[in-house]
């Protein structure tokens, strides 16, 4: 089975390395994974996504129109990737920048106010991390065990002073419903 | 007392030696290269070459050696 | 007899120059040879040339030599040193390629404070493409290529390479000598020497212009094209040391 | 722990190999999608007391990369497309000093400036090159991260071996993906280059390489023997991977970054019932021409899938020799092929063919 992520948000909020944590953890988990950024000419403020697609098969498409789960922390990311949800399939979003909207019918939604969150264990800067849990929470094919051991591995030795308080972001909702 | 010898096969005719030789010891002979230029000809009957290596030096082709 | 003046050491054995009838070329490649072997470095040079009549080096020195693009001589010598540093590396280029098509790589080798010598022929005309508009042709000058003779309005300036070389950070020696007259040639001799010795100091960029004749193009008898280069060219390309850096860092 | 999976970029994973595979020097120009390659070895090559040029053009970069391997050491340059063109003078040249170059293409659209999507529009650029003359260089097409990492291993060697340019012929996608990879060891011999490399004139001739011999009939001898010397490189070295072939009715026939793609649709076509095998030449140059023509010797039909307007697909057809149905199913540089596009143009032409073959 395959399955595709897009996260999404603009350039600063960490998404390239919330996916890079997300790609690790499924390598850890022992499948097949690729990570594909996309991000304007500018290098911040602009719009950065980054898709991600795990199989247990060899991954068949690295870049695709549509996908299985959106994960988005600010509006425009919201606007842009809602429709390109497959029927079925869910889209997190960061409900600090993100206002409740549901323009469609067949998808699902979860909402968190990831910043407000990161903000609260003292930085905003770890609302890519917060976000990751809530992914977790949201989609069982996402291991927050797995994503424990892919903080460690990508913040490694140099950034280690980081790691607890990564750690916190991931355990920081526990439980999320799907709406 | 000096003397110069100059290599025919690496000589190109172009007699800047020529005007060089403070003592104008080197001449155009009548002897012609492969191009049908006049080659040149070193000729010092009364001995006056004192090896100074001026027309060695300003040779483009390394034509010349000199002796003292 | 004692042998007073002979054919330096580094030449190659049984080597003939391929250039025109009084191609200063013959007299600049003898003096590197010469400093070669007065600094007794021959076996540990890896030079680079560049196309141009300049390329033809490796069939007159005995010493390993790469060929570069047309251009592209400090770029190669570049790479030699960084591969090698350990290795002594000089270029030797024609004005065309040292200043027009290869400028940008010229320059840059000097701002990096590359420890390579460089020389450069300048005779104000490309020679081996039978005598066009180089970057060095003088105001005035016919060329293939300006037949009416270059005007700034329509061809703009020549260049003076030596001094641009010397405004280099990374330059450690920059002058410019001529090959004219037996005191203008000794003083080539020393220059090149100096040149090479600021690698060997680890100093810097090294550079010698050379002024040079080139009869065939120029359509002039060997003589009357030294006589051009002392009347014609020095008044624009004046001789001199642009620039030196000392061991001690003056 | 060298054979740990790590997940990886691309482009980090062809610069961390050309430093596992002893490449001494590089130089380097920055161009979007590669610039991650020269980013990497910036710092690694000054702490590994290797060279490192951040050179002033594409031009000088790869003159620098000739002068470096000219010594006998390994070195390389990267770049993307617009500026590959470029250094085609250069790759003439190295290929006729035999000077053992290699060079990263991550290629991103063209023609022009174009814009970074991944794309696969220099196919004919690597494979018969810009440069002047007749000349041939190898070209290496990766199709994931791993193989960046073995083919860039496989580039260096061969390039020493054979003593020619070797071109590795990524794309923005797999230059900027990630994915597991492991690095394993150099698995190649070190090449002997004490024969012709330049280290000074010590104890020996003096040497000097250079790509013209002024006399005629060395010249044309000097290109005969390059040629020769590509024959036995196509003998020796020519690869290709193979999915389904055997019981296969059609082959698509693809290289680097899409072939995953075409592996995907492979599998949705055996679903609804069709034959379908995969080929993927690795080699582009040499290309696999022989085992094409045997393919089609037994009556396989041919469909090439790429992302350019159709440039390997006219030596696939050269290589089948008219004897079985050759077609295209492309895009334009940078516009992605996805599975279902794959599947319902090879479902169109496979019901053109039977209609066609109905009607005579």
């Amino acid at each position: 089975m395959e399955t595709n992520f897009i996260l999404a948000g603009f350039g600063g909020q960490g998404i390239l390395l919330a996916g890079t944590v997300l790609a690790n953890a499924f390598m850890l988990e022992g499948k097949n994974v690729t990570w594909y950024p996309c991000y304007g000419a500018e290098m911040r403020g602009g719009t950065v996504n980054c898709e991600i697609v795990v199989s247990d098969e060899e991954v068949s498409s690295v870049h695709k129109q549509d996908t299985d789960i959106a994960l988005v922390l600010n509006q425009q990311s919201f606007d842009r990737f809602v429709n390109r949800v497959k029927p079925g399939g869910t889209i997190v979003s960061n409900s600090t920048l993100v206002s409740d909207s549901r323009p469609r019918s067949d998808i699902n939604y979860v909402f968190a106010p990831m910043t407000e969150i990161a903000n609260k264990l003292g930085s905003s800067k770890v609302t890519n991390i917060v976000s990751l849990g809530v992914l977790a929470s949201a989609s069982e094919i996402v291991s927050k065990e797995f994503l424990e051991r892919a903080v460690e591995k990508v913040l490694g030795e140099k950034k280690k002073e980081l790691i607890p308080l990564n750690l916190k972001a991931l355990r920081a909702i526990e439980d999320v419903c799907l709406v | 007392m000096g003397k110069i010898v100059i290599d025919d096969s690496r000589c190109k005719s172009c007699y800047i030696c020529t005007m060089t030789c403070p003592k104008g010891l080197i001449k155009k002979s009548s002897k012609t290269n492969r191009l049908g230029d006049y080659m040149v000809e070193f000729n010092d009957e009364k001995g006056e070459c004192i090896a100074c290596a001026m027309c060695a030096k300003r040779c483009p082709d390394l034509a010349i050696e000199v002796y003292k | 007899m004692q042998q007073v003046f002979s054919i330096p050491k580094s030449m190659k054995k049984d080597f003939k120059y391929t250039f025109c009838p009084g191609c200063d070329h013959g007299i600049a490649i003898r003096l590197v040879a010469e400093v070669i072997d007065e600094l007794g470095i021959r076996e540990d040079i890896i030079s680079s040339t560049s196309v141009g009549c300049s390329v033809f080096l490796y069939d007159f020195l005995d010493i390993d030599c790469v060929e570069a693009p047309h251009g592209r001589a400090l770029a190669s010598a570049t790479g030699v040193k960084r591969a090698r540093p350990d290795k002594f590396v000089f270029t030797y280029s024609g004005d065309g390629d040292f200043a027009s098509i290869g400028l940008a790589e010229s320059m840059h080798t000097a701002l990096r404070g590359e420890c390579i010598s460089s020389i450069c022929i300048n005779n104000t005309t490309y020679g081996m493409t039978g005598g066009q508009l180089g970057p060095t042709t003088l105001l005035g000058q016919k060329t293939t290529t300006s037949p009416t003779g270059r005007n700034v309005d329509y061809y703009g300036y020549p260049i003076k390479i030596a001094e641009h070389i010397a405004l280099c950070d990374g330059t450690a020696y920059s002058a410019r000598v001529a090959l004219d007259t037996i005191p203008h040639i000794n003083q080539a001799k020393q220059a090149i020497k100096k040149a090479f010795q600021v690698q060997l100091d680890g100093l810097g960029f090294g550079f010698v212009e050379i002024l040079s004749s080139c009869p065939t193009n120029w359509h002039m008898t060997p003589e009357d094209a030294h006589k051009r280069v002392r009347e014609e060219m020095i008044p624009v390309f004046p001789l001199g040391v642009f620039k030196e850096v000392s061991k001690d860092g003056n | 722990m060298v054979n740990e999976k790590v997940l990886i970029k691309g482009n980090y994973a062809i610069a961390q190999a050309a430093v596992n595979a002893g490449c001494q020097c590089y130089f380097g120009y920055p161009i979007t999608p590669q610039t991650e390659i020269g980013e990497y070895l910036s710092g690694k090559m000054q702490e590994l007391g290797r060279g490192y040029v951040c050179a002033e053009s594409e031009l000088a970069a790869i003159n620098m990369v000739m002068g470096a391997v000219s010594t006998g050491v390994k070195a390389m340059t990267s770049s993307s497309s617009c500026a590959v063109a470029l250094m085609q003078e250069a790759l003439s040249y190295a290929a006729s000093d035999e000077l053992p170059v290699v060079l990263v293409n991550v290629m991103r659209t063209g023609p022009g400036l174009g814009y970074i999507y991944p794309a696969q529009g220099d196919y004919n650029q690597a494979v018969y090159g810009g440069g002047n003359g007749d000349y041939k260089i190898i070209v290496l097409a990766p199709s994931t991260v791993q193989e960046c990492i073995d083919l860039t291993y496989r580039a260096f060697y061969l390039a020493q071996k054979y003593r020619n340019p070797v071109i590795l012929l990524a794309d923005g996608l797999l230059g900027q993906m990630m994915e597991p990879a492991s690095f394993g060891e150099y698995p190649y011999p070190e090449v002997d280059v004490s024969s012709w490399a330049l280290t000074g004139a010590k104890n020996r001739d003096a040497r000097s390489i250079y790509s013209v011999a002024r006399e005629e009939k060395k010249q044309i001898q000097h290109i005969y023997d390059l040629h020769k010397k590509f024959d036995v490189i196509t003998q020796n070295e020519t690869t290709f991977e193979e999915f389904n072939i055997e019981d296969a009715d059609i082959i698509l026939t693809v290289f680097g970054s899409m072939t995953r793609n075409i592996k995907a649709a492979m599998n949705v076509l055996r679903k609804k019932g069709l034959k379908v095998g995969v080929f993927r030449p690795i080699t582009l140059s040499p290309f696999p021409h022989k085992r094409i023509n045997e393919l089609a010797s037994r009556g396989k039909d041919f469909i090439v899938v790429e992302m350019n307007m159709g440039q390997m697909f006219k030596d696939v057809k050269f290589a089948v020799e008219g004897k079985v149905n050759v077609d295209l199913v492309n895009r334009p540089c940078g516009e992605w092929l996805s599975v279902e596009e794959i599947v319902s143009s090879v479902e169109k032409i496979v019901e053109g063919r039977k209609q066609y073959a109905a009607s005579v």
